[in-house]
């Protein structure tokens, strides 16, 4: 029955948006970057991707690729969250509190990290959904309660994370971290989810225009507020994530490494819009890996911080306007 | 869910002394309403007459201040548009509600997409969609197709078969056609009367009168927010209802033409003019006329205005202006060689709906020319009142006006500017029979002062009863050229390709 | 709702009140706190001087206010007024001689630096925030990277006199420089806004395709809306530099804060509403509630946590409370 | 798994730690660092960076090796001045040895993660040597005690971390002695019921607030008002901003306490533009500082953190492939600056924030590399 021949018009140009979906080309680019900077590397008389090239890489991207997943869903309804690089601080140490060395206190001390991730999610999706504050304020405004909280209460790391925890960190199948593959894991879950569930298609249908999802009987502030929750959450286990390579809760840890504009970059890079609608997490996932390997290769060539930035913020640049360009192209 | 036994007497819907304002001014009062099952109830009145407010109140969009809605005998209140989804009622929007980046199969079930083991059951989704447009008679679309792609009339389309989908009992259409051409608005025929068999209770506003008397049972007249009067379609004649409508009779609908059209010089004229979409127009615009220019939905006839206008430009052939050749590559162009184009879609092109009727009215006076302004001074207030604008003043934001207000209000920036050459795209699609005919009053008006009009309508009648000739295209080239007032048949078969007149 | 009538002289007062009346009743109870609080501020020299601090953050609203209203983001701002400051340091290097073409050069630095992000958002089609964010990370990197890690050099005495010293006025006291500028700006600004550019500007916030239909040149407006960000993010910079002299760190957070002043003025982030007086009230505000704060000695951390908190709040209070708000007006 | 093997028994705290919500205070340490600065260094008199204070030598033949040298770095960040001044002067002095064959440096952008990442690539590589200046104290331990495992000699510099298998530590007498020395002197100027203010940079950072932790003690012992501490973040317009406002809240304020002299400047120009005569003021030895205290006559002091504890990690890591001893914890001298010995540090042309005590005056290349 499903029949409706006149599609095949259309199949043509549907055939060449899908090969030309922003996620093929961030995986394209990422390949060419591989070969670019093995090329590099080598004539420096190093090898990129070796065993220690690898799992740099895939270290690295890790807790940035935790964060992002939960950015991009953020994103993807037009919204986006700048308090995540202190979540994860605040998590880092209520994890390691709690646990305090203990390893029976490991799932006890998960589950309260995450149930307060998701308490300032939730605190997140409400300020915007119902105080109809936007987002950007919003979260900047938790961003900053969430510092003063940590500057009066925290002078440091704290808490103590047992041995057990920490394989969490460390454990590795050959070159590949098992936090990695578990990274992996959920941004798989949460590709399902965006991708095969009603939560997801409402996802992209408040992004594609709130109002029109209200109108159709979407329950926007639900979904808004779900996705800061997840997103939340995300940060959360990321924050889970630092403390089990650190050994310890660090309030800093997420600041200093600016997960929150570096997350909203990596998403974008990744080729979601960041207007909503459009993109999804394995874009995200090779943007990640793009700066990760970008971030090896500097290492690997001994390039100074400053020149890391300067080309970072042109990567930036020059990725999403290539996208702009292509949708226009497409259109 | 089945209504076929139900008599007149037991009104599906049935809503009491209806009250709403907005910002302290009302724009409901005290309104009754009756929707029957299987019966087309029309509503019309003026612009702002509150018949979108009022079957928004319906949807559940917007709670009543006052007054009481009861469905199937018991009272409802519904807090959003999923709960009156939920007891089955619909709505067609008047402006689009389409994701466009979404399919239209996405769209279509948009909050109510199909479950299976925890999955949207895409597959299930995309049939159903499919057979809801075949349904319809479109084939054209397919149900994986983003919405972006689609044509105005394509998305209609789509917004129809999506509250169809709800199974509704009751469906209310806000303007349905507006968007669609003549043998579109055939199909929608088609398909209200079948809902009507199957015992939907329509609640139908349009502006078209035509449709109005082709369609309903009953009609019932909004003026200000009151009711005005609430009759069978059988006791009233469009006279009549003209008048219910605007208090007053009406006198001939269009105005006089030129008396000798040919007579003016050549203001614009286009040769072999193309572009991706459009080939080969040839076209000729004289000082003091209107041309229309008629054709199917998606023959290409806002192609021809954007190219002249500069929006989209011809890139082949050659285009002059009192004789001269020009190039015209931006709208800002065009505009500068006193070249108007009022757009079609006004929400999206036209209006910058969060600032006030002052500065949208003085948009294009200070987008295109600036400090330098090559214009006389103006006078707002004239000008406001010379489409007949009803607004609360010059300092009231856009969004607040009506749809039909705020098409008189593009109307207006576009006369700011004065231009020599004036390109109208559906100038009065969604608004009321009394502005239609300010409008039209004013398009004569400007012609008899010397403005060259090009008109695009996708009412014939009014296509007809306005151009002093009328090109029609087909396919994206001109198919022909008739003369003042030709039968509706004579340029529906240019306009679907089945004869070609050599130009005069 | 029936007169079509013209421009009556109320209707021009609710116009420039427009969403400028929460943030003034805020700005005004934090003033009167002030004086309850400080002993300085029961005479007109506290208050310029809360002007005088205040003045760069209100200089930089003025510019952000420009591109918000119009529908972008300019979050390159902080690391610009870092940037120049270094880069005044470096040329100048203490000779006073210098002062003279550094100032103009610094100026047109800014106005360059907008102008690329002007031009990359609008013919390249990247969000602004994504152009902004690359061009913060850039800047942030290439202007040590070319002083080699710090600030090098020094101001001259001249070029520290705005930022630094007053003049004597009868009944005032002692005005700071700044506060003329600051005077001399808000003048312009507001004519600027009143004007044909200015209103194209907000209309193009509110719809591009409106403005571009209508002739207007969106592209170059957008543009000129960032390099007079840029401006003013080099003049913030001129008297950053004077107040305090050279600091790798001036500009740090100053992006956020200045969105976050421009917001809390009632102006919407994407565009098409608000008006500049508010942008800079908003600017003002925040500044006052740091000297309160400051003067009731609240600690570093709950300095930040009530900051959250408040633009939270004034954000909520301005959008939930914008309805009853207006009603009010309009009858 | 990259897990570092359990320290089990290993003593977990190194001098002048403590774990959990800090208060930042360790009085053995205090003592101790008191006590220090009295003691008289051993080593060449005109090189402190390769002097030290009650050196405890062990023995490091079994790391002895010919060269050339692989010698790595596991920097924490280069994201303020005294770290740039620092990481030159190390560079500066790598250069001088012909035997470092390769300089290898990952910079870990303050990032805690990043520098775990590179410490374990850095040992996975083929270092003869590896220097590591931690992010933050407690959570690079495990890394570096993996570091340590793998057999290559690991020299920690500036920052501590909680366990005692680096070959070397390398830090001057530390934040105690600092913050002490400035109050003692602070305390002698402004006299009993004398309104000092502190302005500290961050909170978190160990050795900063080990600086205000001794500060405090001393200001309490000597009977000083303490008006406030205040974070300044480095800022110099947010440091004048606060010192206007106590200055307008105190009326008076008679000592400026300062745990980095970054904004020394800007705090003494606040005086000046109320019209007040400069207070006493502790800051560090930052060009600018210095050189408004020559040009002005300040009461001033400068306790330093000196750079030039960057020299020695390069210095000890050839002096253990060459199997020579060195201290097990390696104290460099603080000297402090004051009228008498202000001359000295100060050399004209130098960048507003170069660091004084760079100990990079003789070294080749000087001023040009450093400005
Ligand atoms: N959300 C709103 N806020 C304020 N005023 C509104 C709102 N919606 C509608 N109005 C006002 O209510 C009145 C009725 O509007 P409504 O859209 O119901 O008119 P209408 O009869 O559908 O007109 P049209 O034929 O032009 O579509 C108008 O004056 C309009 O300005
Ligand atoms: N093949 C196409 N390429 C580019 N744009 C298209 C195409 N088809 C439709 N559009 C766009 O869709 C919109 C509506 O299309 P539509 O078919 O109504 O335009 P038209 O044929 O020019 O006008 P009309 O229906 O008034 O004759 C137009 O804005 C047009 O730009
Ligand atoms: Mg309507
Ligand atoms: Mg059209």
């Amino acid at each position: 029955m499903m029949a409706a021949a006149p599609a095949v018009a259309t199949r043509p140009a549907q055939r060449l948006s899908r090969v030309l979906q922003p996620t093929v080309v961030v995986y394209l680019a990422l390949v060419l970057l591989l070969i670019a900077g093995s090329i590099l590397v080598g004539v420096r008389g190093g090898v990129l991707l070796d065993q220690g090239g690898i799992l740099n890489i895939l270290t690295r991207s890790t807790a940035l690729g935790l964060v992002a997943i939960g950015q991009t869903m953020v994103i993807l309804t037009g919204k986006l969250d700048l308090s995540v690089a202190y979540l994860i601080g605040l998590c880092s140490l209520i994890g390691a509190e709690t646990m305090a060395g203990d390893p029976g206190m490991i799932v006890p001390a998960v589950l309260l990290t995450l149930a307060c991730a998701a308490g300032v999610g939730l605190v997140n999706g409400l300020v915007i959904t119902k105080l109809k504050v936007n987002a950007f304020i919003a979260t900047l405004g938790t961003a900053l309660v969430i510092r003063g909280y940590l500057e009066s209460a925290y002078s440091g790391p704290a808490g103590e994370v047992p041995r057990a925890f920490q394989h969490l960190g460390y454990a590795r199948i050959g070159p590949i971290p098992v936090s990695a593959l578990l990274m992996v894991a959920l941004a798989a879950l949460a590709w399902w989810y965006l991708m095969r569930t009603k939560g997801g298609y409402h996802v992209y249908a408040v992004g594609g225009d709130e109002e029109v999802a209200r109108f159709s009987g979407i329950r926007t502030d639900r979904t808004i507020i779900k996705v800061h929750v997840l997103c939340a959450v995300a940060a959360g286990l990321a924050g889970l994530f630092l403390a089990s390579r650190l050994g310890s809760g660090a309030p800093w840890v997420g600041v200093d490494a600016g997960y929150d504009l570096e997350s909203i970059a990596a998403v974008v890079l990744g080729g979601t819009l960041l207007a909503g609608g459009r993109g999804g997490v394995a874009g995200t996932i090779g943007g990640v890996l793009i700066l990760a390997t970008l971030d090896t290769i500097f290492d690997d060539l001994g390039v100074t911080p400053f020149f890391k930035d300067v080309v970072r913020g042109a990567v930036l640049i020059i990725a999403v306007a290539l996208y702009a360009r292509r949708r226009g192209v497409l259109r | 869910m089945v209504v076929t036994g139900l008599t007149d007497e037991a009104p599906l819907v049935r809503m009491r002394g209806i009250g709403k304002q907005f910002l302290g001014n009302a724009v409901l009062r005290d309104v009754d309403l009756d929707l029957r099952p299987g019966e087309v109830h029309a509503l019309v009145g003026e612009n702002g007459a509150g018949k979108s407010t009022l079957m928004k109140i319906l949807a559940g969009v917007h709670r009543p201040d006052a007054g009481s809605v009861e469905l199937g005998g018991s009272e409802v209140a519904f807090g959003s548009p999923r709960e009156a989804q939920a007891a089955g009622i619909s709505i067609v929007h008047q402006e689009f509600n389409l994701l466009g980046d979404r399919t239209v199969a996405e769209n279509v079930y948009l909050g109510r997409e199909p479950v299976r083991r925890g999955q949207v059951d895409r597959r299930r989704m995309e049939a159903d969609t499919a057979e809801l447009l075949d349904g319809l008679g479109e084939r054209g679309i397919s149900p994986r197709t983003p919405v972006r792609r689609l044509a105005v009339a394509q998305r209609q389309v789509v917004e129809i078969v999506k509250a169809l989908s709800t199974d509704a009992r009751v469906l209310a259409m806000d303007e349905p056609t507006a968007a669609l051409a003549d043998h579109e608005v055939e199909l929608l025929y088609g398909l209200v009367k079948r809902l009507r068999e199957r015992g939907i209770a329509i609640l139908y506003v349009s502006h078209r009168l035509r449709e109005v008397f082709d369609l309903s049972q009953r009609i019932t007249v909004l003026k200000d927010g009151e009711l005005v009067t609430s009759k069978a379609t059988a006791e009233l004649t469009p006279d009549q209802l003209v008048r219910h409508m605007v208090g007053r009779p009406l006198d001939a609908l269009f105005p006089d033409r030129a008396a000798e059209p040919e007579t003016g010089a050549v203001r614009l004229a286009v040769r072999g003019g193309g572009n991706a979409r459009l080939a080969g127009i040839d076209l000729e615009l004289r000082a003091g006329e209107i041309v229309g220019l008629a054709g199917l939905q998606g023959a290409g006839r806002s192609a021809v205005a954007r190219a002249i206008c500069g929006v989209d430009p011809f890139t082949t052939g050659t285009l002059e202006l009192d004789g001269r050749p020009v190039t015209i590559g931006s709208p800002r162009a065009a505009i500068r060689h006193g070249i108007a184009f009022v757009t079609e879609d006004r929400k999206g092109d036209g209006l910058a709906l969060r600032q006030s009727v002052r500065d949208n009215a003085l948009l294009v006076r200070r987008a295109a020319f600036g400090r330098a302004r090559g214009l006389g001074a103006l006078d707002l207030a004239a000008l406001l009142r010379s489409v007949t604008l009803v607004a609360r003043g010059p300092d009231q934001e856009v969004r607040y006006l009506s749809g039909g207000n705020q098409q008189k209000v593009v109307l207006a920036k576009w006369l700011a500017v004065e231009p020599h050459v004036l390109v109208v795209d559906e100038p009065t699609r969604g608004i009321d029979v009394g502005a239609k005919k300010a409008v039209y009053d004013l398009l004569r008006g400007l012609a008899r002062g010397g403005v060259a009009i090009l008109m695009i309508s996708s009412e014939l009648p009014e296509l007809i009863g306005m151009s002093d000739r009328v090109l029609v295209m087909h396919e994206g080239r001109l198919a022909g050229e008739l003369p003042a007032g030709p039968s509706e048949e004579a340029v529906m078969t240019l306009a679907t390709g089945h004869a070609t007149v050599e130009a005069a | 709702m029936t007169e079509t009538l013209p421009t009556s002289r109320k209707s021009r007062r609710v116009r420039l009140a427009d969403g400028t009346g929460p943030v003034l009743a805020v700005l005004a109870v934090l003033l009167v706190a002030l004086a309850f609080a400080g002993p300085a501020y029961s005479e007109p020299a506290g208050y310029l001087a809360l002007l005088k601090r205040a003045a760069p953050l209100m200089i930089l609203a003025i510019g952000q206010y420009f591109v918000i209203v119009s529908g972008g983001f300019d979050l390159s701002v902080g690391s610009l007024v870092t940037a120049e400051v270094v880069i005044a340091a470096r040329l100048i290097d203490g000779d006073e001689g210098a002062t003279v073409w550094v100032i103009p050069l610094l100026l047109v630095t800014g106005a360059l630096v907008g102008l690329v992000n002007g031009l990359i958002t609008t013919r390249l089609l990247v969000p602004s925030f994504i152009v902004t964010l690359g061009m913060l990370l850039v800047l942030d990197g290439a202007v040590f990277l070319w002083t080699g890690g710090s600030p090098r050099g020094a101001l001259s005495e001249a070029f520290r006199v705005v930022g630094r010293e007053g003049f004597e006025v009868p009944l005032l006291g002692a005005v700071p420089w700044s506060v003329l500028l600051l005077a001399a700006l808000v003048v312009a600004a507001v004519l600027f806004m009143r004007g044909g550019t200015g209103r194209m500007l907000v209309a193009i916030g509110d719809n591009e395709t409106s403005v571009r239909l209508g002739g207007g040149r969106v592209e170059r407006l957008r543009t000129l809306a960032f390099v007079l960000s840029g401006v003013s993010a080099a003049i913030a910079a001129i008297l950053l530099g004077g107040f305090a002299g050279v600091s790798a760190q001036v500009g740090d957070g100053l992006e956020f804060r200045v969105i976050t002043a421009v917001v809390l003025g009632g102006v919407v982030l994407g565009g098409g509403r608000g008006s500049v007086v508010a942008a800079m009230a908003g600017a003002l505000t925040l500044e006052a509630l740091f000297s309160l704060l400051n003067l009731l000695g609240v600690a570093g951390g709950l300095e930040s946590a009530v900051q959250g908190v408040i633009i939270i709040a004034a954000v909520a209070y301005a959008s939930v409370g914008r309805i009853p708000f207006r009603t009010r007006r309009s009858t | 798994s990259d897990l570092p093997a359990d320290p089990g028994a290993a003593p977990s705290q190194a001098p002048g730690e403590s774990t959990g919500q800090s208060e930042f205070f360790d009085q053995a340490e205090y003592e101790r660092q008191l006590a220090l600065r009295d003691a008289t260094p051993e080593g060449p008199a005109d090189r402190p960076w390769e002097q030290a204070l009650e050196p405890e030598m062990v023995d490091t033949a079994q790391y002895r090796k010919d060269g050339p040298y692989e010698i790595c770095f596991s920097n924490a960040s280069v994201d303020n001045p005294w770290r740039q001044v620092g990481y030159k002067t190390m560079q500066a002095e790598a250069d001088l040895h012909d035997e470092i064959a390769q300089f290898r440096v990952l910079d870990a952008e303050a990032k805690d993660d990043k520098q775990i990442s590179d410490i374990a690539s850095l040992t996975s590589q083929d270092c003869d040597a590896l220097i590591v200046s931690p992010n933050t104290t407690a959570t690079l331990t495990p890394a570096v005690e993996s570091a340590c495992d793998s057999g290559i000699p690991v020299i920690v510099f500036d920052r501590g971390v909680n366990t005692d298998c680096p070959v070397t530590f390398i830090h001057p007498i530390g934040g105690y002695a600092f913050g002490a020395t400035a109050a003692e002197f602070l305390s002698e100027q402004v006299g009993e019921g004398g309104k000092v203010l502190g302005l500290r940079v961050l909170p978190g950072v160990d050795v900063l607030e080990h600086r205000w932790a001794a500060a405090e003690r001393e200001f309490a012992d000597s009977g000083v008002q303490v008006v406030g501490a205040e974070f300044t973040e480095n800022d110099s317009a947010t440091a004048k901003s606060i010192v206007s406002d106590y200055l307008q809240r105190e009326g008076q304020i008679d000592g400026i306490w300062m745990d980095d002299g970054t904004a020394a400047v800007a705090v003494l120009e606040a005086f000046e533009d109320a019209g007040m005569e400069p207070p006493a003021i502790s800051g560090e030895d930052q060009q600018q500082f210095l050189q408004k205290w020559k040009d002005e006559g300040l009461t001033a002091l400068a306790p330093t953190y000196p750079t030039y504890q960057w020299r020695t990690p390069v210095i000890a890591a050839l002096k253990i492939l060459r199997g020579e001893q060195v201290p097990s914890e390696w104290i460099l001298p603080q000297p402090v600056i004051d009228d008498s010995n202000l001359d000295r540090y100060l050399t004209a042309g130098m960048p507003p924030l170069h660091y004084g005590l760079c100990g990079c005056q003789e070294m080749p290349g000087f001023p040009q590399r450093w400005q």
